[in-house]
């Protein structure tokens, strides 16, 4: 297996589902000649050409939009958010017309479109640029949410979304473009719907998704060298549709869990997996299922605070040992 | 960049010279379709046979009428939620249009969209939506699907004079323009979105269509009335994304004889005057203007046209009793039409869970 | 006290607050000329004129921005959108700017707007129109969310959210406008952040807020006429802030808890309450934490079905059996 | 509509011809201010002391402090994210600026906005955005509230020509038009957003600023080399707005030396060509031009240039000392300045929880 970062292994799915499906088209602000501010989409517009690699003008609302109509007609566009925090100004048409235009039709559409994009806070550019939308969106019937949190899982994740024909929302992570995994040579697809055991343990489980799955296995990785507690950790991978029989088996196993989530903690992901635990596992638990989350307030810039507003290690051991 | 078609008598432009009296007819059969299937729609409404909105199209049957009747089969349409109109002349059966209005299961979306929301994707028609300007990019969408499968199609996007200003459709204009886009956007000016006129919610230099010009995007103004000129004017624009793949607005001069929903009391001597409201149906009137000129063409009696007006009627009716007789939406239909992989038990259906009520 | 509509307690609260502060102006669309297209700001404009009730176009980012950028400089805007269900083109305007721009100012800046409409489902309307975002802005910090019952209480935290120095996103009901219900003749306020316990019990804790508390309520009745239980139903009425003390003391002393909540349930505001439970009264619990929420899947448009996609009072009680 | 002053020689309109010499100093002290300010930044970001994006603004010194040097107690100003040279244009310290972007407590937001969201109120400077064009229709809302005030202000608000295509904008002019409201938008054409050129994000006529006539907005387009022509220019538009509460849509010509943000490789030889950057920044410079003209009218010599240039640089490295000496927000500051309520722990402010994350 070639060991590759996050953003590669991200660009082969590209070029192999554009190799494979002609209706295959990338657009978003500078994927194309520019390579992507991230350089996710690096070489594809130079191999592909124009028609299949789009850049498009800082209009996500109408480049979104645009996509969900394309997508009515059969194309299967894979729509780069710069920053997912700019969905709030393509709200409406991810949220009226790609969820549920389906539904409103009574089955008679489908759209079958990819938005994707980093998704996460950490980076020091301040609030608007630090949302973690998962949340609002896996809210919606109608949308697909994925998260993933290394090169192989992104990869197996975005082939799959791209395939499926169902809107995805996929939110990848700009603290992870640069992180190295194994990457098979060989095709392979990783379902929606299918959490990750990233770790086997047997005396908590941690559920977590995105970057905070890698907080939680360096969690387990200390809990189990310096507390001897050994910790599952599970990583979603897909939120939308959710592999609840996964988590309910792992902490009917442990009795214990802890949620690791960079979401804002109203409403986040982590309290419907907190909600779900309590109410389908209840006699089960041996202590409440606790939450790990960003800290309440918006994303604030300093570089040296920043870090503590996001789940760390140590946060998660500390909810750990209050439990166990 | 004006380029409305300029001759006064749109009979003889080609697009309508070249229309043979059985088509002349099925244009007049379309509008009547349409009136007299709100008439209906309307008094089964206030007879509490449906819930939610009701927008009658009432008065602007010629723009949809006009517009519909030059599709083939590359040419799409999409609209606002004012859509009955559209969805009739796209050529959809009363019954299914009927049957949604009644939240029935055998309406055309299966009675989970309603009056706002119908749909017919193997007529080329994309709904029927409710969020104001939001159909806008959808139609970009629509065009930006043609060109990319080598298609010579155009995209008719329609929108209310109210519309226009929502942002996206700005960018979807820049867009348009810049990628060279066969999408043509109608503006229907019945001017008044709501209770509120065109003067009080736009600033317009000579008219709404005009905006295009910033964006390099042709534009034509025409009269809505008469079913000829919309037809001559909107095969222009259809044409110009047929030939050259290229954008237009064009702005139909239009009114609604209704107030902007059923639920509208105001409409009436509110933000409106009455004899405003007399004058439109009494001069101006698509069909009664387009059954004179069909008579004057001698293709037409006054004995056929209340023949024709019947059928409509007749089929109106029908369609009433087709939707009373149709079976409700199971309640397991709630969760049909989410998603299409679960509709389908495809291995993505069946994978993890896609439902959290319980 | 007088027996009023809910959309007139509304009115009389804009009324009396544009008398009471001249900074103090309600925008939006139809709000002025027409009446409002519910009727919830009738005779304002011919009473206070043009510069306190303003008739916008159909542009709600920008006359939401509008607000904002006017709160600024010492306005009060209260700003209708039509149906709250609107706000996803005017997301952007509320998430970064209205929640955040104190935050990125270190504080210089603070925004007392109020956005204000019918936030349900219920009137068959469909998909596009029924949202109840309630959750989503609730999860954003920065942003205040309210929700109200009944006419007492949507006039009382009206005027208090108007005075408010925080951007307050209050959520009312088409389908409560036109109930009745006793206010007094004498100005009140209702504090935001008090939730108010609609009918003592001690059996069991329903929990809820806007019109699904008088769900609970009708719940609680049949309950304690059928069933011989006795439910305390609790309205949040301010959903962030939150009175967690309330709904704490409730279930300690209860030791069961059923939430009813008129959101989708991923993530839904009863989502965080059911986690909040479950972590700070674990011990306290003889049952899980159950939710009755709207059926998983955008509103249907069908009168005779859409009813049963919302919470109703058998579905409460079903739940609350399932654990008394 | 084009409203562009004429005259090529901007030295002479009124508002130029008018200033004292120290006056004239004053604008190319904060020019130069400007330049340190970021040449100085730029060390510290490339020396690892901030973090996130640092968009310069350097090149385009004269826009900024052109159009906020005609700034009255009653104009305000708000702008995009590459906000430094607007801030310190409006008189903001380099100290809190540097601090900033340090993300220390002193910084002007406490650290919490950083380089994209610096704000003075008491300076009537209102930020700093990060949303491409989102700012656009809060510069509306500052001039709905001067005239709400009755004040005699206008509320300038800078976009760049790749935040034109975002629709929020098209609602804002419509809107200044309709409600006749005193906003100047200053669009600062560098030629790019991003990596991406005008011509291949935006069609227009003859200018961006030209898409005002859409909705009978006053425009003009100038250069913004010069800064007598910047404020020849915006001076009109500020005119219109104390005079006849009407908007303006200027468009001023400019360049960015730098990338996009730091961290955009690509600017040289990418997107752009080297000659290109080069020519602007040998002919088109805005200190080089300004300080060459003050030469001229004899008002300054090389070693006063030299000493005004050294004083800027002076001040910003004292603001690296002071950034680097500030203390660090404490780590209960990430609560703070959520809520007003909160902050000023009123009976709101104490009444339920506001905060979840335990
Ligand atoms: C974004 C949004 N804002 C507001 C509404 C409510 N609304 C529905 S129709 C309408 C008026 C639209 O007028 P116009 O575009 O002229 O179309 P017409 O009704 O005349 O056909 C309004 C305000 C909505 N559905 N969506
Ligand atoms: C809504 C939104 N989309 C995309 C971005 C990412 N982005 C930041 S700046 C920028 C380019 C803007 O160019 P322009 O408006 O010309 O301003 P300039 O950078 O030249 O000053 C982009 C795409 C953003 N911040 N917000
Ligand atoms: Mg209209
Ligand atoms: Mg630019």
């Amino acid at each position: 297996m070639a060991l590759i970062e996050y953003r590669d292994a991200l660009n082969q799915a590209f070029a192999e589902e554009i190799e494979r499906d002609s209706n295959v088209v990338l657009m978003g602000e500078e994927v194309a000649q520019y390579d992507g501010a991230y350089k996710v989409t690096k070489g594809l517009w130079k191999q592909f050409g124009d028609k299949r690699v789009v850049d498009t003008p800082i209009s996500e609302a109408a480049f979104i939009g645009m996509g969900i109509g394309a997508s009515m007609l059969g194309l299967r566009p894979v729509i780069e958010l710069m920053f997912w925090s700019f969905c709030t100004v393509a709200y409406d048409q991810i949220v009226n017309n790609a969820a549920q235009i389906r539904y409103m039709s009574g089955g008679l559409i489908n759209c079958p479109i990819v938005i994707r994009g980093p998704a996460n806070g950490g980076t020091n550019v301040g609030a608007t640029h630090s949302h973690t939308p998962e949340n609002w969106l896996a809210n919606i019937p109608g949308l697909k949410v994925v998260s993933a949190a290394t090169p192989y899982d992104a990869k197996g994740l975005m082939k799959t979304a791209i395939r499926d024909n169902d809107p995805v929302m996929f939110m990848e992570n700009t603290l992870l473009y640069g992180e190295k995994g194994e990457v098979p040579e060989e095709e392979y697809l990783i379902p929606l719907g299918k959490a990750d055991i990233k770790k086997e343990g047997k005396d908590v489980t941690l559920i977590a998704h995105g970057r905070a799955a890698l907080t939680a296995l360096k969690a387990a990785e200390l809990l189990a060298a310096e507390h001897d507690i050994d910790a599952e950790v599970i990583d979603l991978r897909s939120i939308r549709p959710l592999d609840e029989e996964t988590i309910l088996a792992s902490v009917r196993k442990t009795h214990r869990a802890v949620l690791v989530d960079e979401n804002k903690p109203f409403c986040g992901v982590s309290a419907q997996i907190a909600a779900m635990l309590q109410e389908k596992v209840f006699d089960d638990l041996d202590a409440p299922v606790l939450r790990v989350t960003s800290l309440d307030a918006p994303a604030i810039y300093s570089p040296k605070v920043e870090p503590k507003q996001l789940p760390r290690p140590q946060d998660v051991i500390a909810k750990v040992l209050s439990i166990c | 960049m004006e380029t409305a078609v300029k001759a006064k008598d749109y009979a003889s432009a080609p697009i309508n010279s070249k229309l043979s009296k059985e088509q002349k007819l099925d244009l007049l059969r379309g509008m009547l379709r349409i009136r007299r299937f709100e008439q209906e729609a309307l008094k089964q409404y206030n007879s509490a046979k449906m819930g939610g909105f009701l927008h009658l199209y009432i008065g602007q049957e010629s723009v949809a009428m006009g517009a519909c009747s030059l599709m083939g089969d590359n040419d799409h349409v999409i609209t606002a939620y004012r859509c009955h109109g559209h969805a009739l002349a796209v050529g959809m059966a009363m019954n299914e249009c009927m049957a949604e209005l009644f939240g029935k299961a055998t309406g055309c979306s299966k009675g989970k969209g309603g009056s706002m929301h119908f749909f017919a994707p193997d007529k080329n028609f994309w709904g029927g939506h409710g969020i104001v300007g939001g159909q806008t990019p959808l139609g970009l969408g629509l065009a930006y699907g043609l060109k990319y499968k080598g298609l010579k199609g155009a995209a008719l996007c329609f929108l209310g004079d109210g519309a226009v200003n929502q942002g996206c459709f700005y960018e979807s204009l820049n867009m348009a323009s810049l990628f060279e886009l066969p999408v043509v956007y109608i503006i229907e000016n019945n001017k008044y979105s709501m209770g509120t006129s065109l003067e009080r919610s736009s600033v317009v230099k000579d008219c709404l269509a005009q905006r295009g010009e910033a964006f390099l995007v042709d534009w034509a103004q025409a009269g809505g009335e008469d079913i000829y000129e919309v037809r001559a004017t909107v095969q222009t624009a259809i044409e110009r994304a047929h030939n050259s793949s290229k954008p237009t607005i064009l702005e139909l001069d239009t009114y609604r004889y209704y107030g902007h929903s059923v639920a509208d009391a105001n409409h009436k001597g509110g933000y409106r005057p009455n004899d405003e409201i007399e004058t439109y149906k009494k001069d101006h009137d698509p069909i009664q203007l387009f059954k004179r000129r069909l008579i004057g063409e001698g293709l037409l009696t006054e004995e056929e046209f209340e023949k024709l007006s019947e059928d409509a009627k007749t089929e109106a009716k029908a369609s009433v009793q087709y939707a009373e007789d149709s079976p409700l939406p199971e309640d397991g239909a709630i969760f049909e039409d989410v998603y299409f992989e679960v509709d389908r038990q495809t291995e993505a259906g069946r994978t993890g869970k896609h439902f959290f009520h319980d």
